[in-house]
């Protein structure tokens, strides 16, 4: 359960929000221009990243507003939260293999809890 | 088959003190090169290869699996199996599925437990009812046992449901009876062995990193284990697939969320059919061990963390005591999330994409596993012939472009 | 009507009161507007309320402004306020008061609340004069936080249902 | 000990036990040891352990509603509880599924895969029913409403045990300024200290009065709230935690109380002070009843004043043992034997001179081989030097294999472990969270170290106390152990075994055969073998199983890894994480101001989201819904009929963008609408397909007001605030969801106007004044109407919007000027009706998210000139301009007596060759049909491929039973089509 610090309204329960999927995908300026496959991508493709994500969430039970965050897709961790219209801040990718909790790893999926010997 | 399982073959073990079973399949090494690569070591890929081997005699193929066969979502789905779906193309698509799986256990040689118990799917408002009748239709004209039960008839099979003293009554269902369950992690396991059996290398705790290409070919893979060459490359990677895709350049239109489901503590069978209701969301069977195999619905953002919110837990019981207040007593035993890949029309892909030799079967999201026979039977015929089967042929990436979208989503939008 | 529910160390009273919801940027013109006709200027920080006896007004966020009327107004009087809200084109105001009020009082009231909300009611958290707007028994409210007291309101096609969970708090 | 005798019934006989004392506890008392059979053999099982570890003693409360596999060693007893044994018949006793103990060299790991599979049929109908009938443990509870509740907490700290570490932990932390909350699972506090004689003096006092000391401390700090009888199950992410609290310990469970509450807790910090669990050695028969964990066998001494047997024999491989000692001799008893597999140097110097003082004999270098008996042991094997075998009667065997760190809840927070070779366990090593471990559970067996460990991980806090503890300790202050998962078997049999999941008898061979048939990851040997997938999740068995299978794979157990701890700790209860949110509460029911007066009048409800709308008026009880509807339908086109349509959801828009805004958010333009007139909209998503329909009226190009469907209220507000806050931020535009600020009654038919006149006599009727489409304010009596001159059902028709306050009053009020008008009140089922009459689609049941507006052929409501709005774009690709695409059409039957099922398919066979064997070609299907009043036949709507071309051309509808209706192909538009009665 994800604790999410809405720009607005401060540190709220996971359960007052929505997703909304991927930040920064704008749309064509000019629809008649673009061809069937643009459209098509700006229509159905988002960005799936197993890692760092640039999203977008709305407080769909508090103020409403909607705000971006950039979250570990393979932790689920929170690493900033700005608002729509700021310029997304940048995130260097962290190599932290050691804590991923994404649950694949070699021998028995407990293991990503296990310190390698 | 060299394997023969039987009930001789298990005395006989049992007099050598069960010391001299041999092994289900072996741990090879990747080979430098390999004619077909698949990639993703669930049912879906352990099958592909086994039908790649056994209906299409081809040779020299290996399956990579990053971690252990049928740790995806093989190894944590309800295991539900029904091919009662709206479209043409899909009732199409899961009745060849059903067909397959009514012979799996014999054609392997090991029981994958397929139990046709029924599953009934719930209607709670007028809306449902409008929506399942359709479909109930739907799948009657397309050959598919497929019924439209009352409320008695409902309550004849589920005689612990609460129908009508609860917020959202239960107003009718549909039924099909030769739907069911499977042992999901016998399915990966019976694949693999079979697979082994016919030359394939199964080749597990090799993750790939990279699809590589050359002049819009595929090259091969970049493992954990090296680099491994291959014509053709088959990515089967559930969850992960838009990850794999992305380094060979191809934007895949699927997110990948958690999915959620957990079991109850085992009690004496009290529900012997499978009970879906969308409304109010739920889903439950009960195992040949006597837990309550229990489902809820996915968590609404991208993760690949294998768990979902708690939220959808509580939200998961809540509907199950509302319809089944009997089980206001049970507990559950354990909780777990697996990631699924989630199309924008809630089909899958079977598909060539631009790249020479390299497919996708992906996107199938909260229901790939009762197509696991079906799908890589399919994909197999695919790759083997360059060329999709005309039962997948719909399901392929062009229709996001042309719009031909295969849209299971059933009526979302509400009435009125 | 006025309807009380008590229990050890807390009290609920359903008031009538009324409601103007405002849109707008927030900007000089827009205290204006608001300031002619209620004498009164809208707040600036994100989430805080002023008072007086006769208004409550609170911003909900950026764009947002609720503006209560603690003490009943004949209905015109608020369709008036609404029209000279509106007047300013930059501003939408919507009479908002068909709308379900509840006071809560008592020392036990945030443990009572939290039988229905997730919410953190500490008032580290949650300082005096400030406003929320959250769950409470799985259904949106805005919980305003006067010295000694919450005010809860809620779409009061809820009403019957938030009844019901207020008193089945209290029960258990 | 407490005179109070409590009686309980065990099985059909009464037993008698003491306050405070578990089920197990109280058999213990009455020398009872077999209390249960085991899952796949139907082995007679005893008590093993003195906790929630426990694997074995699950039994059935009867009279709390049958509730299954309850632990018999946490779960207390009352006066009158019943209790019995599970999975045995007809008697614990005599058990008739103990044969499969016979046959259990068959049963081994993975047997089911391997056969059962012919002939055909024989699976479906003999082998599944025959195997589901051996499922489960329990028998299924029986009907139960709980009243559990939820409480939820915000706190900066929260300590998970209330033992030893967490009360020093709690006194640092008492009067700071955080807020903590302490949770424990026992009745009491003091964990270790309360359990053995480990400890003998704490700053001179006994631990007892110490804990007390120390309780009331804590309860006095303002900042520090304990919740006993609490049990941490659940670590979520961002520090999210739950616990669940038995509210009935030790009473009758009240129905109208809650029985659990479940607490929801978010905190800063999370310190873990939970403890540890104490592992076993298999052997041959380690499953008989009367072995039990040598800490356990402690805890029943210390804690419930229990002494299960006087003289048992002690089997370690560790240092801890001595306080069973200890705890025995205080007590005047002696162990048979001290059996310690280590080196008579290796072992403690004061465990050694103890044994001696009291002349316990010690065989040292020497292990349980196994043990005998039928229902409960009777001797054990002890295999001393060189191999040789002993055998002592006995009737209980104390084991302890060591001790696992309780790292359950830390794996759940996702922190890593480590396997430390000095405790032979699993330890935290990095947390994921903010997490602190203290004690045992951290792999701290040492109590010298503890009060050490405690200052320096707490140190960070502000405003923390010092800590000064003086430790008198009994025994040895080390802790040490040697390795030992399993001993070796005197001689070889098919039938011996030695277990290592006592819940799901799975034997250590088990083990060793998976690996044999290629399952060497411990993952597929958990799902191969089920070893630690009972109720127990292996809480005392999966280490071990890591230790022998690390032995076969000849790993270290850091290779072979751990399986992954899920959530719950332990089994939770669904009623209790359900909470009050269900039954009753399940969904909130939403009402219209009018809903009084609906339920007054007979009406039958629809559930449309969470609205309660009229579906139908019956006129006398016998009316069925068919007769009401036909009679509301007639009534509407000769008379009139009201609707309330309150449940619709509306929008009021405004600002200096509104026009463009609406302009970009529906398919229609809106750009040269006069003022104060309304048009009907479509809305599309960006896929092009539609979304949602209503009604725009426009006040002015700055201000808007819109009407949604009712179950799209939500959605719609939430699409339009998305586009206006994300992707057109520099819009100068606002919106409010005005749904439940206003009430809506629509009235049509030919008297409409009458009534409305009568009504609102000050305001002009005629079309002159207030023609179709056009909409204004008026006052009324002491408040405001909004009228506006629209339709759904192709009668003359009025929108009134009146504030809730009023709109009782004001529809009692159309009733009463209508007494002699013969208005109807009707429902939506009878609105569907009267809206197919005239082809008008509902979105959702017309559409399913597939159709365009083309396909509707509504492509009249796209504003052509636009250069832009959601979902144009999509309009043109190549699938979305077929001819061939599926196209709204009306059908009506040839054979004017037959009506037309909604949902089944048109097709072009003449004939359905029942069963269906070959799939049959489908056009489309029909998405509504109703039997109309007015022209006496069924008339229905259809989406067909290249239905426009097909107008005019005869088809067939399938039917449920799977015939065939011929039906014509005919424009939707059934009831004046040319709109002559809609304008009048
Ligand atoms: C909780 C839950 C409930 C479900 N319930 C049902 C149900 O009731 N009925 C139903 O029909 N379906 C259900 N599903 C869906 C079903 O489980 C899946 O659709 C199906 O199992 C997919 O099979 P697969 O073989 O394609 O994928 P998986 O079994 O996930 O296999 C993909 C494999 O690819 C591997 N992989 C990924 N990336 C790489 C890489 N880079 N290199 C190497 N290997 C890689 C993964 O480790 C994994 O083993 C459910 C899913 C979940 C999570
Ligand atoms: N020398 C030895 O033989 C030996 C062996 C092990 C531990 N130790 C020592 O024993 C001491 C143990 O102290 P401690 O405080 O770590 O353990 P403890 O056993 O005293 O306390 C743990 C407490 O946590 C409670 N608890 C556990 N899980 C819970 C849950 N999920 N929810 C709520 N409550 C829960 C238990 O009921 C118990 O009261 C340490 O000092 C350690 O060094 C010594
Ligand atoms: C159909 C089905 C039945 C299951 N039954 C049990 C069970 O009886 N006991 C148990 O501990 N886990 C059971 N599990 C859950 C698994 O232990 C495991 O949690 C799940 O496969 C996900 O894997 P993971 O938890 O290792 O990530 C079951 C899983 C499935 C899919
Ligand atoms: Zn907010």
């Amino acid at each position: 359960m994800l604790l999410i610090n809405c720009p607005y309204c401060g540190e709220r329960d996971q359960s007052e929000f929505t997703n909304g999927g991927e930040a920064h995908v704008a749309r064509p300026k000019d629809p008649d221009q673009v061809n069937d496959r643009e459209w098509s991508e700006y229509v159905f493709v988002r960005a799936n990243p197993k890692g760092i994500y640039y999203e977008r969430w709305v407080h769909t039970h508090g103020c409403k507003k909607w705000f971006n965050a950039i979250r570990d897709t393979s932790t689920d961790e929170i690493l900033k939260i700005y608002k729509i219209g700021e310029t997304p801040p940048l995130i260097k990718r962290f190599k932290n293999t050691l804590r991923s909790p994404s649950g694949e790893p070699d021998v028995g999926s407990g293991n990503f809890t296990v310190k390698k010997p | 088959m060299k394997k023969k399982y039987s009930i001789f073959n298990i005395v006989k073990n049992a007099f050598s003190n069960n010391e001299n079973w041999k092994k289900m399949w072996r741990n090879p090494e990747p080979r430098k090169f390999y004619d077909i690569v698949i990639v993703g070591g669930g049912g879906h890929g352990l099958g592909t290869a086994y039908y790649l081997a056994k209906e299409h005699g081809l040779k020299n193929i290996a399956v990579v699996e990053k971690g252990w066969l049928g740790g995806g979502n093989t190894g944590r789905n309800t295991t539900i199996i029904r091919s009662n779906y709206l479209w043409d193309e899909s009732a199409h698509l899961y009745e060849h599925s059903l067909k397959l799986w009514e012979n799996l256990s014999t054609e392997l040689n090991y029981n994958v437990m397929f139990s046709q118990r029924g599953v009934l799917n719930l209607a709670h408002n007028e809306h449902d009812i409008k929506e399942i009748k359709r479909r109930v239709s739907a799948n009657k004209l397309n050959g598919i046992d497929s019924y439209w039960a009352d409320t008695k008839q409902i309550k004849k099979l589920v005689p612990i449901m609460n129908t009508e003293n609860c917020r959202y009554p239960v107003l009718g269902a549909s039924y099909q009876p030769r739907a069911g369950t499977a042992r999901h992690d016998a399915v990966a396991w019976g694949y693999a062995m079979r697979a082994d059996e016919l030359g394939v290398d199964i080749i597990q705790n090799c993750e790939v990193k990279k699809i590589r290409t050359k002049n819009g070919k595929v090259y091969g893979i970049e493992t954990t284990k090296g680099i491994i060459r291959a014509k053709r490359v088959g990515v089967v990677a559930s969850g992960h697939t838009t990850v794999l895709a992305e380094t060979a350049g191809i934007k895949l239109p699927l997110q990948s969320k958690p999915l959620q489901a957990l079991v109850s503590e085992p009690i004496k069978p009290v529900i012997n059919t499978v009970v879906m209701s969308n409304a109010v969301h739920a889903y439950v069977s009960q195992s040949d061990k006597g837990e309550l195999v229990i489902g809820a619905g996915t968590d609404g953002y991208n993760s690949f963390t294998q768990r979902g919110g708690y939220n959808t837990i509580e939200d998961t019981l809540r509907a199950i005591i509302e319809l089944y207040p009997i089980f206001g007593k049970m507990k559950m035993l354990r909780q777990w999330g697996g990631i699924v890949d989630i199309c924008p029309d809630a089909s899958p892909i079977i598909s060539k994409c631009e790249i020479e030799g390299l497919y996708f079967n992906c996107g199938w999201g909260t229901g790939g596993f009762k197509a696991t026979p079906g799908s890589a039977n399919l994909f197999a015929h695919t790759i083997a012939k360059d060329k999709p089967h005309s039962i997948n042929a719909p399901f392929n990436l062009e229709r996001f472009v042309s719009g031909r979208l295969v849209d299971e989503h059933g009526a979302a939008a509400v009435a009125h | 009507m006025t309807r009380t529910f008590v229990a050890k160390g807390m009290e609920i009273v359903q008031q009538d009161m009324q409601q103007i919801l405002l849109r707008g940027k927030g900007d000089g013109s827009f205290a204006d507007t608001v300031n002619k006709e209620i004498s009164l200027l809208p707040p600036t920080d994100n989430l805080r309320m002023i008072n007086n006896d006769e208004f409550l007004f609170a911003k909900q966020s950026f764009d947002q402004w609720s503006l209560v009327c603690l003490k009943p107004k004949p209905e015109k009087e608020i369709f008036r306020l609404v029209s000279a809200f509106n007047a300013n084109e930059e501003i939408l105001a919507s009479d908002y008061s068909n709308t379900t009020y509840f006071e809560i009082t008592g020392e036990n009231k945030d443990h009572y609340l939290s039988k229905l909300t997730h919410f953190d009611l500490r008032t580290k958290k949650f300082p005096i004069s400030t406003m929320a707007q959250t769950l409470i028994a799985r259904i949106d409210c805005s919980i305003y936080h006067f010295q000694d007291k919450y005010l809860v309101t809620c779409h009061s096609s809820f009403e019957d249902y938030f009844k019901d969970r207020l008193q089945d708090a209290i029960n258990l | 000990m407490s005179e109070h005798k409590i009686y309980f019934k065990f099985d059909g006989k009464t037993y008698g036990g003491n306050e405070g004392d578990t089920i197990a506890a109280a058999l213990l008392r009455n020398n009872v040891k077999l209390v249960g059979r085991s899952f796949k053999y139907h082995r007679p099982r005893g008590i093993y352990t003195c906790g929630i570890e426990e694997p074995n003693a699950l039994v059935q409360i009867i009279n709390e509603h049958n509730e299954p596999n309850v632990r018999a060693t946490v779960k207390k007893i009352y006066e009158g509880m019943v209790v019995k044994s599970q999975n045995r018949w007809p008697s614990l006793k005599r058990d008739l599924g103990s044969i499969n103990n016979i046959l259990s060299p068959i049963f081994s790991a993975g047997f089911y895969y391997k056969t059962f599979m012919g002939p055909k049929g024989f699976w479906k109908n003999v082998y599944e029913p025959l195997i589901r009938r051996t499922a489960g443990l329990g028998k299924p509870p029986r009907e139960f409403r709980s009243k559990s509740i939820h409480l939820h907490h915000n706190v900066d700290i929260v300590i998970v045990g209330g033992g030893f570490s967490g009360l020093l932990a709690a006194k640092k932390l008492a009067g700071t300024n955080y807020d903590v909350l302490l949770i424990e699972r026992e009745d009491s506090l003091g964990g270790i200290l309360k359990n053995t004689k480990k400890i003998e003096l704490i700053n001179d006092q006994n631990p007892s009065d110490w804990i007390e000391k120390t309780e009331r401390l804590i309860q006095n700090s303002r900042n520090i709230k304990v919740l006993k009888n609490t049990l941490m199950t659940t670590y979520n992410f961002s520090d999210h935690l739950i616990a669940v609290e038995d509210k009935s310990v030790g009473k009758p469970q009240d129905n109208e109380k809650p029985e659990l509450v479940l607490h929801k807790i978010r905190t800063k910090q999370t310190i873990l002070a939970n403890g540890h669990i104490e592992r076993f050695i298999s052997f041959r028969n380690n499953d008989l009843p009367g072995v039990m964990l040598a800490a356990s066998f402690e805890k029943y001494i210390q804690k419930y004043g229990v002494v299960p047997e006087e003289s048992p024999v002690i089997f370690t491989n560790n240092s801890s043992t001595f306080s069973l000692v200890k705890s025995l001799v205080d007590l005047g008893h002696k162990p048979k034997a001290y059996v310690d597999v280590r080196d008579q140097k290796k072992i403690e110097k004061e465990t050694v001179e103890l044994l001696n003082k009291y002349n316990i004999p010690l065989y040292a270098k020497s292990e349980i081989e196994g043990c005998e008996g039928k229902n409960e042991i009777s001797k054990v094997s002890i295999r001393v030097k060189k191999n040789e075998i002993i055998k002592i009667k006995t009737s209980m065997l104390c084991v302890s294999g060591g001790f696992n760190p309780d790292i359950h809840l830390f794996t759940q927070s996702k922190g890593l472990l480590k396997w430390d070779e000095t405790i032979l366990a699993f330890k935290p090593e990095k947390t994921f969270q903010n997490t602190i471990t203290l004690g045992s559970v951290s792999g701290n067996f040492s109590y010298e170290k503890l009060i050490g460990e405690i200052n320096k991980k707490l140190d960070f806090f502000e405003g923390i106390n010092d800590l000064e503890i003086k430790l008198n300790i009994n025994g040895p202050k080390k802790f040490q152990i040697k390795e030992l998962w399993e001993t070796n078997h005197a001689k070889k049999s098919l039938w011996s075994k030695s277990f290592i999941d006592l819940q799901n008898d799975v034997t250590t061979k088990d083990l060793k055969q998976a690996v044999l048939e290629g399952f060497n990851r411990i993952e597929h040997l958990k799902r191969f073998t089920t070893n630690s997938m009972g109720t127990d999740q292996g809480k005392i068995s999966s280490i071990n199983a890591l230790g022998i299978v690390s032995k076969i794979l000849k790993k270290s157990v850091s290779e072979v890894g751990t399986t992954i701890y899920r959530p719950p700790y332990a089994p939770l209860s669904f009623s209790a994480i359900a909470g009050r949110s269900t039954y009753e509460f399940y969904d909130p029911e939403r009402k219209t101001p009018v809903h009084p007066w609906h339920v007054k009048h007979n009406a039958v409800f629809e559930d449309v989201g969470q609205w309660k709308r009229p579906w139908y008026f019956k006129k006398h009880n016998n009316e069925s819904m068919e007769q009401a509807v036909q009679r509301e339908s007639k009534q509407v086109r000769e008379s009139a009929g009201i609707l309330d349509g309150s449940t619709l959801g509306k929008i009021e828009i405004k600002g200096k963008d509104a026009l463009a805004f609406v302009n970009l958010i529906y398919t229609n333009s809106f750009t040269k609408m006069k003022p104060m007139t309304a048009r009907y909209a479509l809305m599309l998503g960006e896929d092009g397909m539609v979304k949602d329909d209503g009604i725009v009226c426009k006040i002015n190009d700055q201000h808007f007001l819109t009407t949604t469907t009712t179950g799209g209220a939500a959605n719609v507000l939430a699409h339009m605030e998305e586009y206006a806050q994300t992707e057109w931020p520099n819009m100068n535009v606002y919106m409010n969801s005005i749904t439940e600020q206003f009430s809506t009654f629509n009235i049509s038919g030919p008297k409409a106007r009458t009534i409305m006149s009568r009504v609102f006599n000050n305001i002009d009727f005629s079309n002159e004044s207030f023609p179709f489409m056009t909409f204004n304010n008026f006052d009324y009596l002491n408040t405001k109407v909004r009228i506006l001159r629209a339709s759904f059902t192709g009668e003359p028709g009025y929108e009134i919007y009146v504030s809730p306050k009023h709109a009782l009053t004001l529809w009692e009020r159309i009733f009463y000027y209508s007494k002699d008008l013969d208005l109807v009140p009707y429902g939506t089922e009878t609105m569907h009706l009267l809206r197919a009459e005239k082809g008008y689609i509902i979105v959702g049941q017309d559409t399913d998210g597939t159709v365009t507006p083309i396909d509707l052929n509504l492509n009249w409501m796209i504003g052509k000139k636009k250069k832009d709005f959601i979902g144009k774009r999509s309009l043109t690709r190549s699938d979305i301009v077929r001819s061939d695409r599926k196209q709204l059409v009306g059908l009506v039957p040839l054979n004017k007596a037959y009506g037309i099922e909604e949902g089944q398919h048109v097709i072009e066979e003449k004939n359905l060759n029942t069963p269906i064997k070959k799939p049959v070609k489908m056009l489309g299907h029909v998405t509504s049909s109703y039997f109309s009043p007015t022209l006496n036949h069924s008339v229905a709507m259809a989406l067909i491929k290249g239905g426009n071309r097909k107008i005019g051309s005869q088809l067939y509808v399938s039917t449920s039973d799977l015939n065939v209706i011929p039906v014509e192909v005919v424009k939707p538009n059934f009831i004046d089509p040319k709109n002559e009665r809609l304008i009048s």
